[in-house]
C-alpha cells in the first residue's frame, strides 16, 4: 500500500499541474463551494477552458489522437481530473457529451460522422446532450413510447422527452425512441443522433424546487432525422442506450454541495442554547457519522483508483457513491438550518447557511436523478450481490400490452 | 374512557375541510409562493367570516367561547390545505396570549377586533441566528417603551399587532405592541417558503401595553409556547397526512416496468413508514389536546411530546413523499415541495426539533417519569 | 375527549380490582420488569391463578355462560385487563388457547365438542396450542405441506410443525396440513384439532439466541385424527387459519422488556466519561424519541379503545405496535449495554443490566415472531394504504408446482 | 497509488482463509460457545504453528519481522470465521504493548515465547461498569508492586502474561505482570459471548515490570488502542463480511410464495444497505492499515473511523442477517447469532462506539479538519 505515484504517474502529474499553473488559478478550499444554478457566464467562461485545454491537448485524453485526444490511459485521466480539481475552473457542461454522447459516437457512428462531430465535441464548440427519459418512462426508461417511423431514407420523430439536461444550449443529441410498439418492449427501440435546431422541436425548462432549471423537457413533433444518424441496427435501440446508461450510472458521484467539513466548521461557531454547538454530542455523534461516510466514500474511490492503476477494470462499488451522499446532504442541510432554530427559514448572506439551504433544498433531486435510490439499490442487490431479479410484468408480451395505468 | 373528538367537533373539522377544499386552498398556496403577497388576503377575509379566528375568544369579546378541541381540528385542516394565512402567528399565539395574560381592559380593547378581522396579530422573539433564550433577548423595554429588533417574526407584512419579547432591568416581559405606530419599521426577509412571509421588524421608542408582569415574562412565553405546540403539531399532521395521501395516490397510478410502483416493496414499506410515524404522531396529538384542554400538570411533557413527533413524521413524509414521486416530485410543478417547505416552516417557527427533545427530556426531568 | 369511564364502565372497574385487591398483589413498579425464560412453578402457579378467575367468574368474560364466561362486553374484557395487569399475576401459557383455539372452536366445532373443550380451557386445566408454521413454510404460512390422508372416519397425519409455544405442555392443538397438493396452494388444505397425546407426536424444543426455548419443533408420524375432530370442511382448511392468523396479528402487541423507562433510570445514575449520561444530548435525543414512540403505542391503544367504549370496530392502528416496539427493544438494549463500554458483555446481577442484555438478546426474536417487520409493513400497505399486492407466483397452479427452491 | 495489499499479503490471507475453513473455525467456535472451554487451544496451537503470533516479532526475536498489512489480512480472516483464540488480546494488543513499550531486556524475555507460543498475553484496564479513564483507573502501583482488581478482562483465563494499567502518586502507567505468580487470583465472569471468555483478576502484592514511564502510561495506552483499532476493524468487516454473505446465500435459497425472499425488495435492499455499510468501513479499514503501517500523523482520526464504520457495519449486519433468516435466525441452531454475539464483543472490547465517535471528533477538532 502506498499513496505514490509511480515515477511515469508522477512525471505525468507534474506535467498536468505545471500546465493548469500556468493557466488557472487555484480553488480557495477554505471558502464553501457553491454551485450557482443559474449563472450567464458560465457557459462563455466553460467554453473559453475547454477551448484551451484542447489546444493544449488535455480535453480527451484518452480518445484517439484523430479526434482530439492523446490515447492517455485511464490512470492518467484520473491524474489529470485529480490536478484539475484543485482549480477554480468552469465545469460541468460538456459532461453529458464527453461522458456519453461521445463514447457512443465512437462506437456506432461512421468514419466521416467521427471526423465530423468528435472534434468539436472535444473543442467545446458544439454542445450535445442526451434525450431518453419520457414522462411516462423515468426509472423505467425503457417503458418510453416516443415514435419513430421510417419514411424512405429519414425518420419522422414525435413524442416527448423529459429531464433533459442542457437541451437548451446544446447543437446535438442522442435519442432513443420506439420504432414499433408491437415488439417486446426491449425489441422496439431505435438509436439516433438528432440536431437539437431541426423544425419541429421545442425545448422548454423545467422549473425545480430550487427555483433553478438544469433540466428541460424536449417536444418532437414530425422531426426529420436521415437515416444516416441512426446509431446501431433498427431494434438495436436499447442495446445502444443501456451502454450509455451504465456510462451514466458509473460517472453519478458525490453529490455535492454542504459537506462535513462544512457542518464540523459551523458547528465550531454557531450556538445553540448558550453552548457552542460542537459540544453537544448529538452533533458530535452526527459529525462522526458523516465524516466516516465521507472518508468511506473517498476511499472507495481511491481503492477503484489503485485497481485502475494496475490496469484492473474497477469494481461495483461506485454504485453507492450517489445513495450515500445525497442521504447526507439532506441530513447536513437539515442540520445547519435546524442549528438556526427559528431564523433557520430566513435567506441570508451568509455562505455557510446558503449552503445548507441549497443542499436541503437540492439534495430531494439528487436522491432521484441519475437513478432514485430505490433504483440504485435493486443494482446493488442485483448485480453486485447476484440477488434474484423482481418479477417481471413487461417481459414477453408486445410493448403495447404492457400494463400502464393512465400514465 | 374517550380519546377522540366529539361529533361536534368532527362535525366542524368536516365543514372545514369542505371549505378549504372548495377554496382551492392548496392552489391558493402556490399563488402566494410564487406572487409577491405574503399571504390570501381573500382567503384570510373567508376565515374571519367563519369565525374561526374568535373559536376561543370568550362570547363576551364577540366569538364563539368554544375550547381548543375545536382550536385543533380546525388547525389539522389548515395544516392539510397549506392554508397560506397568519392563523398560526394570531391565533395560536397572539390570541392565546391577550387571552391568558392580557388585562380585562386589553382584552376588551383587543379581542373583539381579532374576531372581526380587524386585528391580526403575531409573536415577535428572535433577534438574531440563534434559538431564543431567556440571556439573548436584547430588546430593550424602559418608561413603558420599547427599542430593538426582531427578525424571523412570521406574517408580521399582514399583522397590525405583536407581542414582543422583551427585556428590563427587571427581567423578561411581554409587550403588546400596535404596530401602526409611529418608530415601528416592518421589513420583508426572503425566507423558504414564502407562501408564509418572514418580516424584520424594527422598534424605535415605541410604546408599548405590558402583558402579566415585567419579570416572568420569560415563563410566560415558555408556557405560551407549550400550548401552541399542541395546535402546530396538529397543523404539521395535517400535513403529514395529505402528503402521505398523495404519496399513495401517486404510487397506485403510477407504473414502472409494468406494474404501480405502490406494488415494489421499496415503496410499499416506505410508505408504510410513513404511515406509522404518522399514526404515533397523531395519537400523541390526541393525548396532547386533552391535556391542553384540560390544562393538565402533564401538558408541558404531552405537548413536547406531539410536537417532536409531529415534527418527525411531517419531515419523514414530505420528503420521501417527492422521493415517492421520482422526478417529477423535485419540479416546482408538482405539490410536493410545497409540503416539504411548511414542513421546514412549521418545524422552526417555535423552535427545532433537537430543542423540543431537549424540552421534552426536561420536562421528564421534572416530573420524574418513573 | 375524557378518560373517565362511563359509570357502567367505572362500576365495573371498582368490582374488578376489589376482586384482584383480595386475590393478588399489585407489582412493585420500581424495579424493572424482567420475563423469566425458564420457570419450573409458573405452570403451576398460572394454572392455580386461572382456575381461580375461573371459579369467581373472570377467566373468560366475553364467552357465553355455558362455557365459562359472563357474555361481557370488549370493553369489559380490556377494564378487565388493565386492571389485571397492575398485579403481579403469572400470564402467557393460556393465550394462544384462549386467544386462538377458543374462538376457532367456538365458530366451527359441534355442541358437544365446545361443552366437552371450552370450560378446561377456561378453566386451565387443559392447555391448547396452534400447530401452522412449518420449515418450509414461516411467512408464507399457506406453503405448508404436512400431509392428512383420509383413511375412512380418520385421518393420517406425517409431517413437522415448528415455532409452536407450549408444545410440550398442551394437551390439545390446531392444526392445518394439506390434505390434496395438487389442487391450488389455497384450496387444498383442511383444518383439525388434535389430542397431543396421540401417538405419533414427538415434541423438541427449539433453543433460541436468549438461551431459552418458548418454541418446539413438533413431528407428526402417522398421527391419525377422527374426523369429528375436523373443524370446517375439507379444504376450508385456509379459510379457518386465516381467522385465527388475524386473531394472532391483532393480539400480538408490545415487544416487552426494557423501555425508556428503564433507559432513562439508568441515564441519571450512569457516568460515561466521567458525566451522567443523562446529561448527553445523544442519549437525550434518544431517550425524546423513545418516549415519543412509547407514548405514541400508548396513546393509539386509548384511541382503539375509546373506539370499542363507544361500540366501533378499531381501526387497523393496532399492527404497528410490533413493528415499533421491537425495534425500540433492540435499541434500547443496545444503548444499554454500550453505555458500560468494555464491561457491557459481563453479565452481573444487576436487574437492569440484565433487562438491557435480555432485550438485546430477545429483540431479533420479537421483530420475527407473529409476523417479521417486512411481512407487517406488507399488511399495513396492503390492508391499511390500499397498495397493490405483490406479483403472486403462487396462484392459479398446482401446490406440487409452486417454486420452493430446495427448501 | 496503490490503496491495495500486495500479492504477499493477499496469498497469506488466502492461505490464511484456507486454513480456517479446514478446520472448521465457525464449528469451533460454537464448542467453545456450548462447553465451559473458554477457548479453542488446538486451534491456537496450531495458529501459533503457523507463526501469525509472531507476524510483527521482529527475526531477531524468532518472529516473521512482517508489518501491519500482514496482520489486517489475518484479522479479517479470523473476523470472518469468528475463531474462539485469544488472537486480538495477546497480539494486538499485549504484543504490540510489548514491542512498542518493551526494554530490550523485556523484548529478549517475551517476544520469543510469545512466537512460541509460551506465553499468551492480554490487557487489562477496566475496574468498574464504566468506560475506563485516566480518572477512574484505581488499581495501585507502588515500590513495583501492584495492588487491585481489573474486570472484563478477555482471555484472561488462557493468558500467561498481561499489561495491566495502573495508577501511582506519579501517574498511570503501564504494569507487565506475569499471572502465574503468588498474589494473582483470575476468577471468570459470565459474559454474552461465551466463545471469548472475560475474566476478572485480583492482584494482590503481585510484582511487575514497568513499560514506558510512571507518567505518560495513559498517553501509551491511548497510542495503544488507537493503533489496536485497526486490526480490531479488520476483524469485525470480516465477520460483517461473513453475515452478509450468508444473508445472501439464505436469501437466494429460502423460497416464500413461489419465489426466493431475495427477490423481495425488502430484503433486497436490505441486503444493498449492508454491502453500502460494509464497503464504506471497508474502504476506511484500508485506509486506516496504510496509516498504521506507515505511522502516519492522522492515525488517531484514520483509525477511529475505521473504527467506528467498522461497528456499524458489523451491528447492522449481524443482526439483519438474523432478520433475513427469519425464524431460524433466531435459534440457537443457525450461525446468525455467534456473529451478532461477536459483533458486540468486538465492539466492547475497546471501548464502545459512542466512544470512539466521540474520539474521533476530538481528533478532528486538534487536526482541523477544514
Amino acid at each position: 500500500m502506498d499513496f505514490n505515484d509511480t515515477p511515469e504517474e508522477a512525471k505525468f502529474r507534474k506535467k498536468c499541474r505545471e500546465w493548469l499553473e500556468k493557466n488557472a488559478t487555484y480553488k480557495d478550499e477554505s471558502t464553501p463551494q457553491n454551485d450557482d444554478f443559474a449563472n450567464a457566464n458560465k457557459m462563455k467562461a466553460a467554453k473559453a477552458w475547454q477551448k484551451k485545454k484542447y489546444d493544449a491537448g488535455w480535453a480527451m485524453l484518452h480518445w484517439p489522437k484523430e479526434y482530439g485526444g492523446i490515447g492517455a490511459s485511464s490512470m492518467e485521466r484520473i491524474i489529470w481530473a485529480n490536478e484539475e480539481a484543485k482549480f477554480d475552473v468552469p465545469k460541468g457542461i460538456f459532461e453529458i457529451g464527453l461522458g456519453m454522447c461521445g463514447p457512443v459516437m465512437m462506437e456506432y457512428a461512421t468514419e466521416e460522422q467521427k471526423e465530423r462531430y468528435l472534434p468539436p465535441m472535444a473543442e467545446g464548440k458544439e454542445i450535445w446532450c442526451q434525450l431518453f427519459s419520457e414522462p411516462s418512462a423515468g426509472s423505467d426508461v425503457a417503458g418510453l413510447r416516443s415514435k419513430a417511423v421510417q419514411d424512405g431514407d429519414k425518420w419522422i420523430i414525435n413524442g416527448q422527452k423529459v429531464w433533459t439536461s442542457g437541451a437548451h444550449f446544446s447543437d446535438f443529441g442522442i435519442l432513443v425512441v420506439r420504432h414499433d410498439p408491437n415488439l417486446e418492449k426491449h425489441k422496439g427501440m431505435t438509436f439516433f443522433f438528432v440536431d437539437m435546431k431541426s423544425p419541429g422541436i421545442e425545448v422548454k425548462p423545467i422549473k425545480q424546487i430550487t427555483g433553478g432549471s438544469s433540466f428541460n423537457e424536449v417536444y418532437f413533433t414530425d422531426v426529420e432525422i436521415p437515416d444516416s444518424q441512426r446509431l446501431g441496427e433498427i431494434g438495436d435501440g436499447w442495446k445502444v442506450a443501456i451502454t450509455t446508461l451504465m456510462n451514466e450510472r458509473l460517472a453519478v458521484g458525490d453529490a455535492g454541495g454542504a459537506d462535513v467539513e462544512d457542518a464540523f466548521r459551523w458547528a465550531k461557531t454557531q450556538d445553540n442554547l448558550g453552548d457552542p454547538l460542537l459540544t453537544n454530542k448529538a452533533a458530535r455523534e452526527s459529525i462522526a457519522d458523516w465524516y466516516c461516510e465521507k472518508s468511506g466514500l473517498k476511499n472507495t474511490k481511491l481503492r477503484t483508483m489503485s485497481a485502475l492503476s494496475r490496469g484492473d477494470t474497477p469494481g461495483p462499488e461506485a454504485s453507492i457513491t450517489k445513495i450515500v451522499s445525497a442521504g447526507k446532504l439532506q441530513d447536513i442541510g437539515n442540520f445547519g438550518i435546524d442549528s438556526l432554530d427559528m431564523a433557520g427559514m430566513l435567506k441570508t448572506d451568509n455562505q455557510d447557511i446558503k449552503g445548507f439551504q441549497n443542499a436541503w433544498l437540492g439534495a430531494p433531486g439528487m436522491r432521484i436523478a441519475g437513478g432514485t435510490d430505490e433504483i440504485l439499490r435493486n443494482i446493488i442487490a442485483e448485480r453486485v450481490l447476484g440477488l434474484p431479479q423482481d418479477p417481471r410484468a413487461d417481459k414477453g408480451v408486445a410493448f403495447k400490452d404492457i400494463p400502464s395505468g393512465n400514465s | 374512557m374517550n380519546l377522540d373528538f366529539s361529533d361536534d367537533q368532527k362535525f366542524l373539522q368536516e365543514e372545514a375541510r369542505k371549505f378549504l377544499e372548495k377554496e382551492e386552498a392548496l392552489n391558493r398556496n402556490r399563488a402566494v409562493l410564487e406572487t409577491d403577497n405574503k399571504f390570501d388576503e381573500d382567503l384570510w377575509k373567508k376565515i374571519v367570516d367563519l369565525g374561526w379566528t374568535g373559536i376561543r375568544i370568550p362570547e363576551e369579546y364577540d366569538g364563539l367561547g368554544l375550547g381548543h378541541l375545536e382550536l385543533c381540528v380546525i388547525a389539522e385542516e389548515l395544516g392539510r390545505f397549506l392554508a397560506p394565512v397568519p392563523f398560526s402567528s394570531s391565533v395560536y399565539l397572539f390570541t392565546e396570549a391577550i387571552i391568558n395574560y392580557g388585562t380585562d381592559e386589553i382584552k376588551e380593547d383587543i379581542l373583539p377586533k381579532l374576531v372581526s378581522g380587524e386585528i391580526v396579530g403575531t409573536l415577535a422573539v428572535t433577534e438574531d441566528l440563534h434559538a431564543p433564550t431567556k440571556n439573548n433577548i436584547n430588546l430593550s423595554y424602559a418608561n413603558g417603551k420599547i427599542n430593538g429588533k426582531k427578525i424571523a417574526v412570521p406574517d408580521a407584512g399582514v399583522a397590525t399587532h405583536a407581542v414582543v419579547v422583551a427585556k428590563s432591568n427587571k427581567g423578561i416581559s411581554l409587550q403588546l405592541v400596535d404596530l401602526s405606530v409611529t418608530g415601528v419599521t416592518t421589513e420583508h426577509q426572503e425566507n423558504i417558503d414564502e407562501s408564509r412571509g418572514h418580516f424584520s421588524i424594527t422598534f424605535n421608542d415605541v410604546e408599548t401595553q405590558l402583558l402579566g408582569d415585567e419579570v416572568s415574562g420569560w415563563e410566560l412565553y415558555e408556557s405560551l409556547i407549550n400550548q401552541a405546540a399542541v395546535l402546530f403539531s396538529y397543523e404539521q399532521i395535517g400535513g403529514s397526512q395529505a402528503s402521505l395521501d398523495m404519496a399513495i395516490n401517486y404510487a397506485k397510478e403510477r407504473y414502472a416496468f409494468g406494474r404501480p410502483i405502490g406494488s415494489y416493496q421499496a415503496i410499499k414499506h416506505k410508505l408504510a413508514d410513513m404511515y406509522i410515524a404518522l399514526t404515533l404522531a397523531k395519537s400523541n396529538c390526541y393525548y396532547a389536546a386533552w391535556a391542553l384542554s384540560t390544562d393538565a400538570a402533564d401538558l408541558p411533557s404531552a405537548s413536547a411530546t406531539a410536537r417532536v413527533s409531529a415534527t418527525k413524521a411531517y419531515q419523514l413524509c414530505s420528503k420521501e413523499n417527492i422521493q415517492t414521486h421520482g422526478g417529477n416530485g423535485f419540479t416546482w410543478e408538482y405539490d410536493c415541495h410545497m409540503f416539504y417547505r411548511r414542513s421546514k416552516l412549521l418545524s422552526l417557527n417555535i423552535g427545532s426539533l433537537s430543542n423540543w427533545r431537549e424540552k421534552l427530556v426536561t420536562s421528564l426531568e421534572q416530573s420524574n417519569i418513573n
